[in-house]
């Protein structure tokens, strides 16, 4: 039992994974000596060698289908994308191939594997460093979709994503890979890949979040606390599939909810939970469902950042929206 | 100005177009049977093709691409195969599946649209039909990776078109397999056509094998109209792959005869003297002169085996059409290897949907929605 | 004047804008002589010549990034996909390039470019010929998706995407490209792109839709109509940017809504629209939305296609469930 | 087997690493003040990115990526360009875009994380930094297919890395260039590395000029510390290219001497003693000395020179340090021509949480959070 941070955890998991199941590879740009620039793959590929730890050339499309094929061959390759940026030529296989292989041979070819990337701004990178992709990939059939929120929960959840026999697209919060330590057994527990996390119990509202944006809630749930608000922090966790019955029980209770999310809103991921309220939840919501997001505009350069992406301010502000329905 | 490097691109003739040797046999086809076995196959596949064009025509399987013209591509590189090898094809590969155990049947199920066609039971662990164009060379660079961290002495076999050598998927995937050392051989159906697009579009490059030195690996042009020179190179390729020599790009030079699929028309853009004048070219043909020259061969004999062919595949059509269809629930049962719970209430609406659909059919017309 | 198939309008919308600008050009894979392959550009290339109407090598990554760099330079690239299964290459393209060169050089360089494809299921064609990915594209900032259901709608939106400074994906639903006629003056007059239709006026309960979708819809409120019930048809054409008032108007009336599309629920099309409801249309909502789409399913090939899009049925039951709520 | 087509890679080597002529110097190199004018380009870029390294340290910009050791590959090449040309550039090519006009204070307005920054005054036709590797190749061929539409003879010049020969966009916009006969050039700043992973993991192919034979158009390789060979051989592919015959390829020789960018650490995964080998073949020195000999340089001038340049990148970091910031609403006002009435609730947004930003900054610590 130590303290970690979210990119120890990781490479925790990772290595545990590796340890325990042969098949498991990691691949990617980077991944070898450098130890991925992160270094998440850190040593990696001194304990394993070059045929479990592959740097592969440059070239996003190719390592995901890779990946597919390694996949049908019995392996688990976990690919890390260096960039949330550079995962969009990735969609086509993922689409068309990963999320589709079972079902289209009705169980004969399989396809388990892990697509992993630092995601998220907040760390001032240069552009397409920054970005949220999550809505693209949880629309996407066949596949899951999981952001972890801590330390704890990067470990737990990364060990079921690998060990789970379907793609899994594992997104990383960079701005939290080293903001904090906590405590991470390395048990080899794993964590379900369906199931939200209520962080913090409350009773006036429902704040949903998941990633880099759950410390900011529970920042902004314990200044509510000390007005004598209290606020429900849920992590969502697995995107997909969406725990909706933890979701329907918070707002169920509160009835009240804010959804923060980093991605642009329109046809953004806190769509989908919005979505869940006004079809089955409508008749517990006190008040409108408030998205605290970014904009609907292209990631800014680092200048404008903060702007773009969501603060404990914006979020209290939202609070006392809905708090205003009485 | 020092010369750095040179290459030089070579194509291997065998039989010529008018079933004469340009070039001494390999010794495996000095095997009479083996030869009448290539040429059983291709036979098969044009009756296949015949059949399933028809089939479409008339409203009893979807949008299909016949390989007419290109048979000798698809069986000499499926008969350069060993059972264990993994094959990857594209949509216009039916000769090479059925020679590796894929049943008409199961090809007619695919084609008439139903998954289950996927899951044959012949060589299980080769790729399913990939629609989307050369997606699938990736693919085969991830199954060789897996024979290679294995020291399996298989070998991962891509078949795609002159069309998909312009994508980008299909060169990365080259570029990889070239600097791993791969045991991937990729075959290009080099039929002159993407659809309505000519090769002469498609790149400026004089050959197609040439795109192999850009990753670093041998690439060989043959005659793909002569089964016995695709077989003998492609056999090359995949045995050197074998025994660890890495990959290799075969254009495999042939013609489309028909027209790209059944939902294609393509007077619209080629003249018919072109398809008339290849028409001269096609393999199957040709082999069919060698075997009579060679008195292997003769009217009889063709005869009873068209005959044997078609009864072959009307039976499999019988079966096809037979086959009960797949429970609604088959679309979602397959996604994930256990159904998410919170998908259990979709897995409801299917079968709601379902019964809702089968009692709508059984109404009058005029009924219901 | 004259009765165009879907089809029809948009060749005639097509030749209309690249006879009033010579910098509108046509691109993509059998466009030229074969006029594509659903006609939609026949008879360009021979009235307009190779230099507007180009065949370009097959590869969608390319013609989408190819279609940047002439639109940087002045030119308005028309392209088309071959089928909506083979756009997912160009995602990258969009959302790193398309959608933010204007903003990334503020102002100095960007990006008129058109992406059509025909869309949707139906036709009972091969794998990967019926997607809907639609919320893929209406995610990307600076972009719009426009979908069209009928000719003169189709018409008027091309028009009005391919003189749009701006990147449009514009979404043809191929089920209906020759389904029926409708009288499209060829007059040049677009529509606007930020515009939902009201197609039937309707007092007890709003269907949203597009595309294919819109004749299931209407059919729906006739059979609603004949048994008392009046259904408001809203096609929301424009997915974005969406047209947040005339939905929210027609809610507000109606206080019931069914949102009716063909691709998957999870992080859908739809989940926008109905967050917009929680958002912003909560207190007039006297039923939990209903959304009646396809499942989180690869589209099944076409055997149990029937079952994976849905039908009038289906529409109706949503009808009832939303009319149950008194 | 007959041969059906050959092809030889040849590398262009003038300046020797020691500055004695390997080879003749071309016409233009004999007018000794376009050498210095040369020089004088190296010179300030290598200031600029000593300078922009320093101010990253001390927190004043964000991550940059030097380009020590590379300076011939971009100015050679900007230096073969028209003026009316355009390029577009990787995140390397400093060198290139200041001689070209782009000014150091928009440099440095890019990297310190603000768009203005590539709204330059220069060359407004030129492509922005493009970051994701080699996803400007396409925009290349648009931008040449544009000027080929229009006869205008103007070429697009795209320079990309050793890296980014892998992409499969890359790959598809040299094939389409060839196939169209496009006026475009890449040059291929091979400087050994993408990132960590060395040249010889990208690729089994001898030489990357070789992979323009997979596209129909000549490669070839030049020594990339040599600035006089690079405008030379890039000069020529540029003329070529203007005058209708179509693309090429130029792959030019280098070292990557400093680490990937400031955010990486290049001794994780690469010795010492290769870069300091690699030091005695550096461009700047190289060509210092061949203008020394030739009566051309001394060191009166190279200290006046040195001077001068870093007097004008200081200026450009003052001016830079001075802008006041941009607007709030700018990340929303450019992203379409005329903001959609549907987003003017989140351009209202936008100014409540700069307000609330603004606020909280100017807030005693321990204030409002
Ligand atoms: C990525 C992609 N784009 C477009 C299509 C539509 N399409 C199907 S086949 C084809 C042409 C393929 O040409 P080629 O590779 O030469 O194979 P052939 O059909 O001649 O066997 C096209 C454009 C597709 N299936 N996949
Ligand atoms: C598509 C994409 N994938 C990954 C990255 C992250 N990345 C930035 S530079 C780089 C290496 C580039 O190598 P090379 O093309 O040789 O150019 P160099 O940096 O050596 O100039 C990588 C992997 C990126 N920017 N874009
Ligand atoms: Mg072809
Ligand atoms: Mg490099």
């Amino acid at each position: 039992m130590s303290a970690l941070t979210l990119v120890e955890a990781v490479r925790t998991a990772l290595a545990r994974a590796m340890d325990e199941d042969p098949t498991v590879l990691v691949l990617g740009e980077d991944v070898g000596k450098d130890g991925g620039v992160f270094r998440a793959t850190e040593g990696l590929f001194e304990r394993f060698g070059p045929e479990r730890v592959l740097d592969t050339p440059l070239s996003e499309a190719l390592f995901t289908g890779l990946a597919v094929g390694l996949g049908a061959q019995g392996f688990r390759p976990v690919v890390e994308f260096q960039f949330d940026g550079f995962m969009y030529p990735a969609l086509d296989q993922l689409v068309n191939h990963a999320g589709r292989l079972r079902s289209r041979t009705r169980g004969r070819l399989s396809c388990p594997i892990v697509l992993r990337a630092p995601y998220g701004g907040g760390i001032r990178a240069p552009e397409h460093h920054s970005e949220s992709p999550e809505a693209f990939f949880a629309h996407v059939p066949g596949v899951r979709t999981v952001i972890p929120s801590s330390p704890a929960r990067a470990y737990g959840l990364l060990l079921a994503a690998i060990r789970d026999p379907d793609p899994v697209v594992f997104l990383e919060p960079k701005r939290i890979y080293r903001a904090f330590r906590e405590e991470v057994v390395d048990d080899g527990k794993a964590l379900p890949l369906d199931r939200a996390f209520v962080l913090r119990q409350g009773r006036d509202l429902t704040l949903l979040a998941w990633g880099a944006m759950i410390p900011l809630c529970l920042e902004a749930a314990g200044r509510l606390a000390e007005e004598g608000v209290s606020a429900e922090v849920v992590d969502v966790a697995t995107l997909k599939p969406l725990d909706t019955a933890t979701i329907l029980d918070s707002v169920g209770k509160t009835g009240r909810c804010v959804i923060v999310h980093e991605a642009p809103p329109s046809y953004g991921p806190g769509a989908e939970i919005a979505a869940l309220l006004a079809v089955a939840g409508l008749f517990s919501l006190l008040a409108p469902v408030v998205r605290v997001t970014a904009f609907d505009v292209p990631t800014p350069l680092p200048r404008l950042e903060d702007l773009f992406l969501p603060a404990v301010a914006d979020i209290l502000e939202a609070c006392r929206t809905v708090l205003a329905h009485r | 100005m020092v010369e750095v490097a040179s290459f030089r691109i070579e194509r291997v003739e065998i039989l010529r177009a008018d079933g004469t040797l340009a070039a001494p046999l390999p010794a495996w086809a000095e095997d009479g049977a083996e030869l009448v076995r290539l040429y059983r196959a291709m036979v098969l596949t044009r009756v296949y093709d015949t059949k399933s064009v028809n089939l479409q025509r008339t409203g009893r399987l979807g949008t299909v691409a016949s390989s007419l013209g290109q048979e000798a591509v698809a069986v000499g590189t499926a008969a350069a195969m060993r059972p264990e090898d993994v094959f990857l094809p594209s949509f216009r590969e039916q000769g090479a599946m059925l020679w590796r155990g894929v049943r008409i049947e199961e090809l007619l199920t695919f084609w008439g649209g139903d998954e289950r066609g996927s899951n044959w039971s012949g060589p299980r662990e080769d790729f399913p039909i990939c629609v989307p164009v050369g997606t699938h060379a990736p693919h085969a660079a991830g199954v060789a990776t897996a024979f290679k961290l294995r020291r399996e002495p298989r070998v991962a076999v891509c078949v795609l078109g002159d069309g998909a050598t312009s994508k980008g998927d299909v060169y990365e995937a080259w570029n990889l397999a070239g600097v791993w050392r791969l045991p991937m051989v990729t075959v290009v159906n080099d039929n002159q056509w993407a659809i309505s697009v000519p090769r002469s579009a498609q790149t400026a490059a004089a050959t197609l094998a040439q795109k192999a030195i850009a990753c670093g690996m041998p690439g060989i042009q043959v005659d793909g109209n002569d089964v016995i020179a695709v077989r003998e190179v492609v056999g090359r390729a995949i045995e050197r792959a074998r025994s660890g020599e890495g990959p290799a790009l075969v254009e495999a030079l042939t013609y489309r005869l028909a027209d790209h699929t059944t939902a294609d028309d393509a007077r619209r853009y080629r003249d018919d003297a072109e398809v008339s004048a290849r028409w001269k070219e096609e393999p199957v043909a040709r082999l069919r002169n060698f075997l009579v020259a060679r008195g292997l061969w003769d009217k009889e004999r063709e005869e009873r085996l068209l005959a044997e062919c078609t009864r072959e595949v009307d039976r499999a059509v019988e079966a096809y059409l037979a086959r009960p269809p797949a429970p609604a629930t088959d679309m979602i049962d397959h996604v994930f290897a256990e159904l998410p719970p919170a998908m259990a209430a979709q897995r409801a609406s299917i079968l709601r949907r379902a019964a809702e659909r089968a009692e709508r059919r059984s109404e009058p017309r005029g009924g219901r929605p």
